[in-house]
């Protein structure tokens, strides 16, 4: 269980390739990247958080997940500050003897990471700059895991 | 004393992102009722709590959060990560 | 969209970072890889599959989730031949706008490529050889996408 | 004259990968009827035909499917690919 918060880009391709390699004891790995959007005019996005409370919360979150599923590692990745469109903002990553697991926790994992761990976007486009605004959906999500 | 730190449009509206608070507010609540008091661009950003969250001691909060023995509080939109 | 069956090893982590490489029109890439994993005294594995079938069914899975999600592109490598464990076996990836639908169509390419395309997987261990049975619940996991 | 393929323990048992077979069956079970009749090995691999599954032109298809104008049948146990 690994949580890392840096300015730094990073590697998406070669931190999948690390998380799977020799893996003997898990059967599904599953991996989600997420990356900025170019959806007409943005030109660049400024990732703030809050340091010290996002490494607790992100903690908190893959602690969850591991409680909850039969995960045989998980690794969370988020930047902060400058980017731009085409850029890798986050990734997460799970590994479980069974696929059904891995998919839940990744997607849980997300989830939680969209509105509980303490990131805000900023964006700069052709028509100012704004806060990009919580959706509804992303709230709504984490009712699906209050049974679980 | 607490710490007391301001995040997003919050931070902007306020003009700092953190300050220390002499305060003898028992909550959350009552320290937002103090800030509001002090200037408009308090008042400003906490016109609508609903649009905003809390942490005490970097966890999630409630607003009727006790702040007896808390060293840090802080104010910021719904979050946007991921 | 692509699909590739091959009995040579292929990169997992090249495969995720060049699939989500400079992506701007698609805020979500899901990866998936399933490898051979050692529940005790599994020296080697062979998998078996239908050449022309394997191709086809593969095709007809990926453009089936194209068709009900909101994709921008799809990946599916599966390998077939000798194995052992910690291999990569295969890997989906999908890339969408939003996170929803990049995990629904990677599961839903998952649960069909399990019990609807022509590959099949024989164990030799301590104990002999045998080929792995079907479990019912990849059977029953088809279930759920049968109302989307 | 239709190519028949056996897969994994369907393979196995029967003890070919491919044959070409003469037939005039109607449907796949008609077809599968007349190889339990052939021999021994056939009738031990089709005897629980709830276990196996079929295709007819690399497409998974019924036992009741037609075979005019079919090229190739397969027959194999449920898939356990990924």
């Amino acid at each position: 269980m690994r949580v890392r918060v840096q300015a730094e880009p990073f590697d998406y391709g070669a931190e999948c390739g690390a998380f799977a390699a020799g893996r003997r004891d898990a059967g599904a790995v599953v991996t989600f990247a997420g990356i900025v959007r170019d959806d007409g005019g943005l030109a660049r996005l400024e990732l703030e958080h809050y340091p010290g409370m996002t490494e607790r919360a992100l903690r908190k979150i893959a602690d969850e997940a591991t409680r909850r599923w039969a995960l045989r590692d998980c690794l969370v990745i988020h930047r902060y500050g400058p980017m731009v469109p085409g850029d890798t903002i986050m990734m997460v990553a799970t590994a479980a003897p069974h696929r059904a697991d891995a998919f839940a926790a990744a997607e849980f994992l997300m989830d939680y990471l969209k509105s509980r761990a303490p990131f805000w976007k900023k964006e700069f486009g052709a028509d100012g700059t704004s806060w990009v605004a919580a959706r509804d959906e992303d709230e709504a999500a984490l009712g699906r895991w209050s049974g679980a | 004393m607490i710490d007391v730190l301001y995040f997003a449009w919050v931070r902007e509206r306020i003009g700092l992102p953190k300050e220390r608070v002499d305060t003898s507010a028992a909550t959350v609540a009552e320290l937002v009722a103090e800030l509001k008091a002090r200037e408009d661009r308090y008042a400003a950003a906490f016109a609508d709590i609903s649009a905003l969250r809390v942490a005490v001691d970097q966890e999630l909060a409630d607003f009727d959060a006790p702040l007896a023995g808390v060293r840090e509080v802080a104010f910021f939109p719904p979050m946007t990560g991921g």
